[in-house]
């Protein structure tokens, strides 16, 4: 199972992780992304390139079912506007071995931040906007797989 | 062309049509044509250390020759995840 | 928040995860450790040793709350006799850091395997009984920590 | 002394009381006393490589000494998680 979806609705992380433990395998490893309130943040917007977004994801999966025996795969990304406290993005991650499951997992996000084109936009209570740049670390966490 | 994030607001728009002109080769290239002909674009581009670019939806460098794409974006790095 | 539970009865992982969701840290990570039940298994029991258990659980949690910047950890182990599909473990982590929640994470469990006082005896459907035998990859895996 | 998994089931019973003896050292010393005096603690005491102990609820190797340890805790290698 290898499912892959952007997507603007909120998402429900023990639905997902009830799924990927119905597999069978033993264990599941998952890592939700959620929106910091911290620094007067009132909202975060999620720019995305339809079409790119999706492929890349999917690439991105594909990579992970290629590297690691995996029975389940699930990969959840938002676009669109989240509050503070809303979860922008799930992996789960289904195996027999615990080692495989906990590093594609670490894997699919590594390669998510850094090789997906999403963009966050933050509006904070004053009413102002900040693009949030990139960051030299998660490109070089990307490059340790 | 497609344009996302910052430098679809530096621009005004989220894309445009664009035929790409006989003597340009690489992206690279094409950013400076549309750079020179207009100040929205100037400022867009004034930094190419801070861009990225898509072709055919593949990531690649701003070096890399158009040749028969259909779709070229240019964005920030991303910061999705 | 650092939590630890050894108990006989089951837990619900998205209930733990919301927990950790809550402490506003951006990034949850977890492992969910399950029965399976191949092989003709039909039952899993996990003898432990009482007081030991909960003393080498709370140091394994309170190591990696030393080792990472975490906000909150919660570490849940059943014992008792648990059928095939059923949740052994579940190790929640939460950070301001992915990197520090995953690995965390892969750090509890680890260490969960090789330091706390579990025996897994497995019952098969023709009656037989078989106590698991450790194994060399375990350690290792808690030795590169 | 406390007994776990099949130390336990090999010896018949979870624990049980053990005034060492006054030129014991170390849990080995102690392990191949009480098999000395019982065919059930000899079986379950066999094979050395396969055991752990835990003196007063903490990892040992069975080459330490028990010194003044209230609690001794024989058992296979761990398997939990």
């Amino acid at each position: 199972m290898i499912e892959v979806r952007l997507q603007a609705e909120r998402f429900d992380p023990g639905a997902e992780l009830a799924r990927l433990e119905a597999l069978g395998s033993g264990a599941v490893a998952s890592f939700i992304g959620i929106v910091r309130g911290e620094g007067g943040l009132a909202s975060l917007r999620l720019d995305h390139y339809p079409g790119m977004a999706e492929r890349a994801m999917q690439a991105i999966a594909d990579e992970a079912a290629s590297r690691w025996p995996l029975l389940g795969l699930v990969l959840v990304h938002r676009h669109g506007t989240l509050a503070a406290n809303e979860r922008i993005v799930f992996v789960g991650t289904a195996s027999r071995h615990r080692a495989a499951a906990l590093e594609a997992c670490a894997f699919l996000i590594d390669w998510a931040k850094a090789k997906a084109p999403f963009w966050k936009q933050e509006t904070f209570h004053d009413g102002t906007t900040r693009w949030v740049e990139a960051r030299a670390i998660d490109d070089a966490a990307a490059a340790r797989w | 062309m497609l344009y996302f994030a910052w430098v679809r607001e530096a621009i005004g728009r989220d894309g445009e049509r664009v035929d790409v002109p006989a003597d340009v080769t690489t992206i690279a290239d094409l950013l400076d044509r549309l750079a020179a002909g207009s100040d929205d674009h100037a400022r867009a581009f004034a930094d190419r250390a801070r861009l990225r670019a898509a072709l055919d939806q593949e990531f690649v460098s701003l070096a890399v020759p158009i040749g028969q794409a259909r779709e070229l974006a240019i964005f920030p790095p991303v910061t999705g995840g």
